[in-house]
């Protein structure tokens, strides 16, 4: 056999792998709890903001909810130590001041 | 279309890469992986917010929270019948919620008062939700129910120590199943009454107030009309919220992409040098093509198989270990950095949402610089002159 | 700006092009001062070798523009939901003054690289390179057009703001608002539809007529209907092909036919018509080249190639477009 | 057949190490002849040959093959002039260690649009003409130095080429290997090739079949001769 036919069989396959995978990926999201309608009744009901990813802190465990404002979190001279801390972005002040500008018309 | 010549060039560049086995399937080896924790980054990253994207969809369109000096601050109920008669807003309701340290465990739960909860009959729970009378009754997340030393089961007790100091024991009614555990790992659900009795809540206070906004486009004037009447409140959008989510996954993967541009740069480097640093043996193998008839494009075309297979191959085998790994595998290796770290820590599956605009993200960030970096050290491989073999 | 991946991927991309062709242009003015055919000095065989260098960057660039343009877009899609009010691309690229120019200039940094290499194409057959010096002149175009694509990008990831409302799809192509997006939205469907389709057989016609015989009036002809078919077909994806693809009497979005919930139709679409365009439009330009003796055989045939491609593609993207009308239940009238 | 103008070519033109390797030839070699180029190590020899091979260009001069100036033509266009003219055949063989010696073979016509049972057909046939066909498999490190100068006449004859030019091909090969070498070119001559050699070998020019000398020192010609 050609060298470049052995390719791209391999090529193929590989796509093939992938094709799979993105089936596997379809059939997965469309049975994922995230789509069943106890979650979102969940959600709904009981009025949650946040997701539970890490419950270090309270601004890592509701970080839509917290005061990302304020200076210290917990009080003056404390330091920032969870982990968390290091990976959620600065805050987010757009609420702050909604003024309405519009480009294009 | 000369679509032999193509393949036959192809041939010779696929031999030519086999006889240097060892450097090659080390080059291979080396862009596997870094392709590999770059995609698994960008595919843990991208679901998280997907999902974020779908459950939060659900979330109230209005939290409004009370500040004071910059913290925030227990709201007062009475405030709901001037928010009601904002135009746009059906419903006000309180929140009460906080969280309660365990010192057992060394963990943080979030603990949620409820009124009448309107959950009946929920699938992912076992058991049921405490009723808005019950005084004594709690339904609480998988892992509080796995944290503690004796896994909790229906039936048993938590004990919880109230504002006073006193212990006050819950019954567990009902258990969150672990498919929803992405946004009730750590909660403890009890009535409203026994919420500020276990906080010493004042009357008509809340944590905050959720509000309802029917209308869509009625979001933001509802609440900028909340923040005129009441300037200490904070009114949190149900967008803004969602816009959090993505800005914190974009942010942290785009963190530790940053982290892994060092690894592609040095893996850049290391192409450009074995480009550039051609042995003797293929500098004499290229001057023999060009002598007995291969021209200047040839060679190039060559150079451009050569990095294709390169990359093609590390890119298709990293992006399958990436999805194997972040979706099958639960994504162990980074998903510490991604979720954060605590004691309570939620297992839950990822759902595969995966693009063609992440497959081409990907594809921008590491075959681009890689193939680029070979492009002007394949050229000066390719000038050699033809007669130096016969110099030579 | 944030550090999202589809800006950090963007960005990164187009560094990389630009270095790419910085250095394929500077070696461009070399070879416009200094290239002489009849030398054979090993100064000009050098430049000649340098050729082959800079015909490859560009190439690569040229590919990398392709997939940047669709990058470009996709990425607005993706972070509208960081934009209030944005409910796709279109209030992503309207969040700010460059968003809308930063993608026109792509595609003009498209189109300039493919001219480039459709003339390079040609020139490498003529034994004498009669193109050359004009060939590396438009090299440098592209390089000033290139880098203002790049400030243009740059501008625009760097000058978003999240709390800066924009007007969305619903808004630009609206038949109630301003400007020429929502004159384009507002215009009738029928009139819109007759004229789009009789276009389409002109320029077929014209297509077949410079494919049998590759002389003057049918050529330019031929140029000059496809620009114009390109620029009504822009105008009528908005008023009202879009609207079939969408089911909806009021949806005119040129961009939303791009994502998964209308089957990506949008990338085969826009393909097909930048690419019939574009080999018919070339199908003239090179007419004029025609009169350089080395050139006199390798031009008709490269025109009868690209009218033939070019009606192809253009079919092909009227069919496309032209199925949902057809197949699909929604009816305008 | 080919031509040459006042040929001059020099290296490294305008610096310190100017050297001027061939100066002002002009030869010609026609269809069917049997030329030895020949003089001493450092005369000319093997520059000319790569002129006339249109692996490289004159400095000045004009280099005609068949009637058509080549000595300005592009690289693009020279090497196909080149892929379909001559054939080479190099001192030190040049194959490519590591490939088969029917791989080596087929090499020079890989960038053309020919399918590969055609072009294997090909090579299978030279190398059967050479006596070669039960080598074909062996890596060509692995063969013999008769072996090896066989599979590069092999590769030279693989684009059935009008000329083939030969750089010194008996220096590493043994009186009755370079008989053997003489003979196939002989051969070669026969069935109406023309052949250029490029030899300070006695064995070669003393051969009463070559009908053109033309002797280089100094990289210019000396004197040149025909026979018959």
């Amino acid at each position: 056999m050609r060298k470049s036919t052995a390719f791209f069989i391999f090529i193929t396959a590989n796509l093939a792998v992938m094709a799979a995978l993105y089936i596997h990926s379809l059939t997965a999201v469309s049975k994922h709890p995230v789509f069943k309608k106890e979650i979102k009744e969940i959600a709904e009901k009981l009025r949650l903001t946040d997701l539970v990813l890490s419950t270090d802190a309270r601004y890592t465990r509701h970080p839509s909810q917290a005061d990302l404002f304020s200076a210290f979190q917990d009080f003056p001279g404390s330091i920032e130590h969870f982990p968390t801390g290091s990976v959620i972005p600065p805050p987010d002040f757009s609420y702050m001041r909604t003024e309405i500008r519009i480009y294009g018309n | 279309m000369a679509i032999n010549k193509h393949k036959n060039i192809l041939d010779y560049t696929l031999q030519s890469l086999l006889r240097r086995k060892f450097k090659n399937t080390g080059i291979i080896l080396v862009f596997t992986f870094i392709i590999f924790a770059v995609s698994s980054i960008i595919l843990l990253s991208y679901s998280l917010k997907k999902e974020a994207g779908m459950l939060l969809k659900y979330s109230p369109e209005i939290i409004v929270q009370k500040i004071l000096a910059g913290r925030h601050e227990l709201i007062s109920t009475k405030i709901k019948n001037e928010i009601m008669g904002i135009p746009g807003v059906s419903k006000v309701e309180p929140r009460y919620w906080g969280y309660y340290y365990d010192s057992g465990v060394r963990a943080n739960y979030t603990i949620i008062g409820i009124g009448v909860s309107g959950i009946e009959n929920n699938r992912l729970i076992k058991g049921r939700m405490p009723s808005a009378n019950e005084k004594n009754a709690a339904a609480i997340g998988r892992e509080i129910a796995d944290a503690r030393i004796i896994k909790k089961d229906i039936g048993d007790s938590l004990n919880l120590q109230n504002s006073e100091g006193r212990w006050m024991e819950f019954k567990i009614v009902g258990i969150f199943e672990s498919d929803s555990e992405i946004l009730t790992a750590d909660l403890i659900i009890i009535s409203e009454s026994a919420f500020k009795s276990l906080v010493g809540m004042p009357e008509d206070t809340a944590t905050d107030l959720a509000v309802r906004v029917a209308n869509e486009t009625e979001i933001p004037t509802a609440a900028r009309k909340i923040k005129e009447l009441f300037p200490y409140s904070r009114p949190i959008l149900r967008d803004e919220v969602i816009r959090t989510y993505d800005a914190v996954f974009g942010w942290r993967s785009g963190l530790i992409l940053a982290m892994f541009a060092g690894a592609l740069a040095a893996f850049i480097i290391l192409a450009w040098d074995k480009a550039t640093g051609l042995s003797a043996e293929e500098k004499q193998e290229i001057g023999i093509l060009k002598a007995i008839g291969w021209e200047t494009s040839d060679i190039l075309e060559m150079k451009f198989w050569e990095g294709l297979v390169i990359s093609l191959t590390s890119f298709m085998c990293g992006l399958i270990l990436a999805y194997l790994h972040i979706f099958l595998l639960d994504g162990f290796l980074f998903a510490p950095a991604l979720k954060g770290w605590s004691v309570i820590y939620p297992h839950f599956n990822l759902a595969p949402f995966i693009d063609f605009y992440q497959i081409a993200i990907l594809m921008a960030i590491t075959v681009l610089p890689y193939i680029a970096s070979t492009i002007i050290p394949s050229w000066k491989a390719s000038i050699t002159d033809p007669d130096t073999v016969m110099r030579g | 700006m944030f550090l999202h991946p589809g800006i950090i991927a963007l960005t990164l991309g187009s560094v990389i092009v630009l270095l790419l062709v910085f250095f394929a242009s500077a070696l461009g003015i070399k070879i416009i001062r200094r290239w002489d055919i009849k030398s054979s000095s090993e100064e000009q065989l050098m430049l000649e070798r340098k050729t082959y260098l800079v015909s490859t960057l560009v190439q690569y660039a040229l590919l990398f523009e392709v997939v940047s343009i669709f990058l470009f877009i996709y990425t607005a899609e993706d972070i509208h939901t960081l934009l209030a009010g944005a409910m796709c691309a279109t209030g992503s690229l309207n969040a700010n003054p460059f968003g809308f120019p930063a993608l026109y200039a792509k595609i003009a940094v498209f189109f300039t690289a493919a001219s480039w290499i459709a003339v390079n194409h040609l020139d490498n057959k003529a034994e004498d390179y009669p193109l050359i010096k004009m060939k590396y002149k438009l090299l440098l175009a592209a390089l000033v057009l290139l880098i203002t694509e790049f400030i243009l990008q740059f501008l625009y990831f760097l000058k978003i703001e999240p709390d800066v409302i924009t007007s969305c799809c619903g808004v630009m192509f609206s038949e109630k608002g301003k400007g020429i997006a929502s004159s384009l939205a507002s215009f009738p469907p029928l009139p819109a539809m007759i004229l789009f389709y009789s276009l389409f057989a002109v320029t077929t016609a014209t297509g077949a007529a410079a494919y049998k015989q590759q002389r003057k009036p049918f050529t330019y002809l031929l140029s000059i209907f496809t620009f114009m078919f390109f620029i009504f077909s822009i105008a009528a994806i908005i008023s009202f092909i879009s609207l079939y693809f969408y089911q909806l009497p009021t949806h005119h979005c040129p961009f939303d036919i791009l994502q998964k919930e209308y089957y990506y139709i949008g990338y085969p679409l826009y393909a097909f018509l930048f690419a019939g365009s574009f080999l018919g439009i070339m199908a003239g330009v090179v007419e004029r080249f025609k009169k350089i003796p080395s050139m006199n055989r390798i031009i008709p045939a490269a025109q009868k190639r690209w009218a033939l491609y070019s009606i192809i593609f253009l079919t092909i993207f009227t069919l496309i477009a032209s199925a949902p009308i057809i197949l699909l239940p929604f009816r305008l009238y | 057949m080919i031509k040459t103008e006042n040929i001059t070519k020099d290296f490294n033109k305008g610096m310190r190490d100017e050297v001027t390797a061939v100066k002002d030839v002009s030869i010609e070699i026609n269809k069917g002849d049997f030329a030895v180029l020949k003089g001493p190590s450092g005369s000319g020899k093997t520059t000319l040959l790569s002129l006339i091979g249109c692996m490289s260009r004159p400095t000045s001069g004009r280099v005609l093959v068949e009637n058509r100036d080549v000595s300005r033509l592009p690289e693009r266009f020279m090497t196909k002039v080149r892929r379909n003219t001559f054939g080479f055949i190099f001192q030190q063989f040049h194959l490519i260690k590591g490939l088969t010696v029917s791989d080596n073979v087929m090499l020079p016509l890989y960038p053309t649009d020919i399918t590969p049972s055609e072009l294997r057909k090909r090579a299978e046939d030279i190398l059967n003409t050479l006596g070669m066909s039960d080598r074909k498999k062996f890596q060509v490190q692995k063969l013999s130095g008769g072996e090896q100068q066989r599979t590069a006449i092999a590769r030279a004859l693989i684009n059935n080429p009008a000329i083939i030019l030969a750089d010194e091909p008996t220096a590493h090969l043994d009186t009755h290997l370079s008989e053997e070498f003489l003979s196939i070119m002989r051969n070669l001559q026969q069935q109406g090739k023309t052949i250029v050699i490029a030899t300070h070998d006695p064995l070669v020019y003393e051969k009463e079949y070559v009908n053109l000398y033309i002797e280089m020192r100094d990289g210019m010609v000396r004197g040149a001769g025909r026979k018959h």
